[in-house]
């Protein structure tokens, strides 16, 4: 494979406003690699953009009930439940371990009051290796705030200014794709101070078991993600792109790099991968190796430029 | 040490019981695989229409002619689909992963129980061969629905003693594993090894809590497969919050290390 | 086929209110299968336990700019845009060729003002075999007004008051899923005087194309149907039914006898199938020929036992 | 009567130019096949990876072996994973849809010009067989990128008079096949008969808008294909809502006939 070739070369290199440089604009998208300790184990994690590490919480959490994940058609259902060890460990384990790594940390933050938010992002910021904040307002998971957070926009915005003022990182709200109107919120939290949004979430679902006559998940609904999703993704984004002026990374069913391509012209500047990091462990530097074929039979130099060419002149 | 995935490719494919199929796959990656108890995470076909692997244990592995075999029941959307696979085609291999079988612990003359029920059976097949070439005396106590369900009878009774039963008593004995461990007293072992229903893990771990060696191996439904998405978790006794990863930590742990 | 043997027997039979009783469940969802016609080319409609007609409104529309259609992962992108031959021939043509077959026409209403909505269904009430109508308050493709009714709980009840003061007819309310809350969408319309519902209409998507790098659809967006979004419809019918006492039909993604009864499981008393008609054109006769055989397999007398039994006791 | 669907074993399936593939398919489906110009509706596969058919032409049919032959260019997912399928395996086919040529019209001795580019050139092929078939005289103007996509060449020799143009002249003339008409001043011809992409069609138009028997034959991207949909309209003369469907209505149009 040719990932070093890639990453030495900066067609690829994406600059995400004024507060964050990634060598490659190919994310693993929170919930999806853990703390990265597993994928290490099959290539050098070096070779990804940055990676977004599972949602940290105050206090350890177990989660829901299994079983957590389902499958749908070219999806998968999950209700994991914030499952995480909590921020001392995240902090004590995780984040030295990665710090092995030349990998910048984009560090997703859930929790179910604002109090419990900015605990995590106040800590966490003082980690070396997180370069940027996500905070997780839209996991469908946790009865207990989360949804809330994501769906109104007034709670949204308070949310953003209160964890601005708790750090100086740059600040990535991920937006719930569960929302009559996704720009509105985009729109909210970008006033409120935002360095950028990443988005989506996934969309909540459900499956049913023919056998036992009950949802499949012991949570009953989950939140549906995979190539399903997709054009959910890319519609909000495109609107969204021409709305705010914070850049986007984008994520929702990303399998390829035709894929990523299609979220660049839609509106990202960047890309999440999630789900198919479970079908394919090498995916995300799969892809890292293709992209820049596809900016040659795109006859285009550099990767930034196709941010927004979907709706641009 | 890198993990790996592979390319292997169909040799066999044929139903050897009632929806029950086994299937021999051939290629490199076999090399990796020698821990019974292990498992390999296969995709489904190509496309997306299953998007997720499936979970398969290492039923038996020839290392001289890289193959390994499998034995699953088709099921679901993806075993099915399975099932269909034609000898030729390639299967997209992740593994081995988890945490197999503690063999290092027997030693030779050791009087070990594998205990095993439906697609539970097929990760004892190796297993029992891998002990008994270290010497291992192996009895094996395997249950079925009905006679029509029943597999792999013969391999294992070349190994050792091995009871069967089903639970219409319409092949070996009638009932469940744990009324042959009552019934034959089977009770001096050095070890016991168990995959199956958790009905039947869950009655043997109150009979052997108090056991030094006794194992079983567990079921859940997975997203990545290798630890990373917290899919697989099962509670630990020691709180709230403690848990195992079926995938990464098991699928084998000792009774009464994680709860059932 | 057993098409005949299942329209027989009474298994299959589901009553629907007090208002109407359909010799099965399985309807073709509207926009999917015209106004019947190409269907009959493959087989008797007296097979269905009613038809959803190809929204009408006022006018003739020819709708949106081709291309209107995409493909997606087990999806697809439409963007008719409404095209339809207007009132006047529906009810001079359409509906008076449907009435040599046996079966009940559901009439999907669409328009961008009450007033439309009103001129139609008052009109096509009074065609013979209209047995209900279908207020389409959800179809995204139609900028002025359609998206607006079914997003807000206010002004959607608003409309079904007045609908239900113009024609003595059941009245289903088609569900938008783009909502952040269907649940009070659906309370409101029922509130208001509805019926039934109708849910799922299409989630709204978009495809771009890499090689001319615009969305593929002239419209731009469109709505996602098909195995894709079963998931989401599965979720949102499991949660308004349990809220609700009005019967709903369901729909998104349907393509086998298994997927109709998860959709009875999460709380359906009869289903929609569109996308599938295109895949196979004897989707429907082949579902209704394998529905009895599934409740054997799972020991049920009756189909109408099964609605609701996800959540239910 | 009723339409039909019908599963076709595919027993050819090769590379005949640069992403362009024949295929021929065989079974009792084929019986009802015999009108150029209309074309079949294909499921890619029987997953949901490719929801939609892909609508494709007739280029030829043998009843006697009952075999259909399409030539299609490998382009799209759906299309490169037809290019993969094997010979044995089946396709589900829906057809024949459409309205085809309308060679009912043409009398023997009457000379039919045929102008086809690209992947419009296999219905021409049908068209050209049925129509010498009954005395016509047939010439063929055919329109391809370049040489290395050039197919069907020999063949449509064999039916008449064929000029075949390659846009960068690595092949027959140089241009395109409204320059071929001007410079063999084609232009005694009973009808002309079309297929290709927009602009040629476009150009084709302008030319004969006034010639009773010019048709042209339409690309729309489909949903049912058998006019339920409204996916595949265009606009017609008449007025702002008149229309006609291409998979119904067409996708043969008499030029002028509708706006493209
Ligand atoms: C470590 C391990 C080893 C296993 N070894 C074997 C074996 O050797 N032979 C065998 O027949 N079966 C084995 N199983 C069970 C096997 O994984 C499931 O039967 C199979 O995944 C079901 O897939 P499906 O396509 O039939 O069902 P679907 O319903 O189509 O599956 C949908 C999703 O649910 C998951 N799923 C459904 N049922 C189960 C289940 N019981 N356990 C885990 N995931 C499930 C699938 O993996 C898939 O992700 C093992 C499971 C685990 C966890
Ligand atoms: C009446 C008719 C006859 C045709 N005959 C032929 C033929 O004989 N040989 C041939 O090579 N091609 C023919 N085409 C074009 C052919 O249908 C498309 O090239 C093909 O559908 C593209 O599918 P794909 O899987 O390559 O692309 P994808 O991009 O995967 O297709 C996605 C969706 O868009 C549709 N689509 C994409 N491009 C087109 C297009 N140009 N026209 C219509 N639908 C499109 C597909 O059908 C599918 O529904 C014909 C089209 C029509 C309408
Ligand atoms: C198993 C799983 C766990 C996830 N956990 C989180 C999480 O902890 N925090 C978060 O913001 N998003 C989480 N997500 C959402 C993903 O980050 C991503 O937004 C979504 O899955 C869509 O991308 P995909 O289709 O590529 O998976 C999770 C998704 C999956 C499938
Ligand atoms: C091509 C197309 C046209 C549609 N037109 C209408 C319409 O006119 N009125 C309406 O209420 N819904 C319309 N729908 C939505 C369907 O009726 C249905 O709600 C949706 O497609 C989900 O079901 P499915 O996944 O089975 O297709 C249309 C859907 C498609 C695919
Ligand atoms: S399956 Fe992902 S952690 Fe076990
Ligand atoms: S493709 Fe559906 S109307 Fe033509």
């Amino acid at each position: 494979m040719s990932i070093n070739d890639s990453v030495a070369t900066s067609r690829l290199e994406v600059k995400l406003g004024d507060h964050l440089t990634l060598r490659n604009p190919v994310i693993p998208a929170s919930g999806c690699f853990g703390f990265g300790k597993e994928y290490a184990q099959f290539y050098e994690l070096d070779a990804l953009g940055a990676i977004m590490i599972k949602a940290t919480t105050v206090e350890p959490r177990f989660g829901n009930p299994t079983p957590r994940v389902a499958e749908t058609k070219a999806g998968m259902l999950n209700a994991i439940g914030l499952q995480n060890p909590g921020l001392e460990k995240v902090l004590s384990e995780e984040l030295p371990w990665l710090e092995r790594y030349d990998v910048p940390i984009i560090a997703n933050i859930a929790g179910t009051t604002e109090e419990d938010y900015i605990q995590v992002v106040e800590q966490i910021s003082h980690a070396p290796n997180v370069k940027a904040l996500e905070l997780n307002i839209s996991c469908p998971n946790v009865k207990l705030g989360g949804i809330t957070f994501g769906t109104d926009p007034v709670i949204a915005a308070s949310l953003v200014r209160k964890v601005k003022q708790a750090s100086s990182l740059p600040l990535y709200v991920k937006l719930s794709p569960n929302v009559t109107d996704v720009v509105q919120i985009a729109q909210a939290v970008e006033e409120a101070g935002a360095d950028g949004l990443s988005m989506i979430n996934t969309l909540l679902g459900m499956r049913i078991d023919l056998k036992t006559r009950r949802p499949i998940l012991a949570n009953k609904s989950g939140g549906l993600s995979g190539p399903a999703i997709k054009p959910v993704a890319i519609r909000m984004i495109y609107e969204v792109s021409q709305k705010v002026n914070i850049p986007i990374i984008g994520m929702g069913g990303i399998m390829t790099a035709e894929d990523v391509i299609e979220f660049f012209l839609a509106g990202a500047s960047a890309v999440g991968v999630g789900t198919a990091n479970f079908v394919d462990p090498y995916v995300c530097p799969t892809i890292i190796s293709e992209l820049e074929g596809w900016l040659d039979k795109l006859g285009v130099q550099h990767i930034s430029e196709l941010t927004g060419m979907g709706w641009k002149g | 040490m890198f993990k790996k995935k592979g390319l292997l490719s169909i040799v066999e494919n044929r139903e050897i019981a009632e929806h029950i199929f086994t299937m021999k796959l051939e290629g490199e990656l076999v090399n990796e695989l020698d821990q019974p108890g292990q498992f390999v995470h296969l995709r489904v076909g190509q496309g997306f229409d299953h998007l997720l692997r499936r979970p398969i244990s290492i039923c038996d592995v020839d290392h001289e002619k890289q193959q390994l075999t499998i034995i699953y029941r088709a099921e679901g959307a993806g075993t099915v689909a399975f099932s269909k696979q034609a000898v030729g085609e390639q299967v997209d291999v992740l593994g081995p992963l988890g945490q197999g079988f503690p063999i290092e612990e027997r030693k030779a003359g050791e009087h070990v129980v594998l205990v095993g029920g439906g697609v539970g059976v097929p990760p004892l097949y190796y297993l029992s061969k891998r002990l008994k070439s270290k010497g291992v005396i192996v009895s094996h106590v395997l249950g079925f629905s009905h006679a029509g369900a029943v597999f792999l009878a013969d391999e294992f009774a070349k190994l050792g003693d091995t009871y069967i039963t089903t639970i219409d008593g319409s092949f070996g004995e009638q009932g469940l594993v744990t009324d042959v461990l009552d019934r034959w007293n089977i009770t001096e072992w050095n070890a016991l090894y168990s995959c199956g229903p958790l009905p039947m893990l869950r009655a043997l771990s109150q009979r052997f809590e108090q056991h030094e060696a006794a194992y079983i191996s567990l079921e859940e439904r997975m997203g990545c497969g290798i630890g990373a998405c917290f899919a697989c978790v099962c509670h630990t006794p020691e709180s709230d919050t403690s848990y195992k990863k079926i995938c990464t930590h098991g699928p084998v742990f000792r009774v009464g290390e994680v709860i059932l």
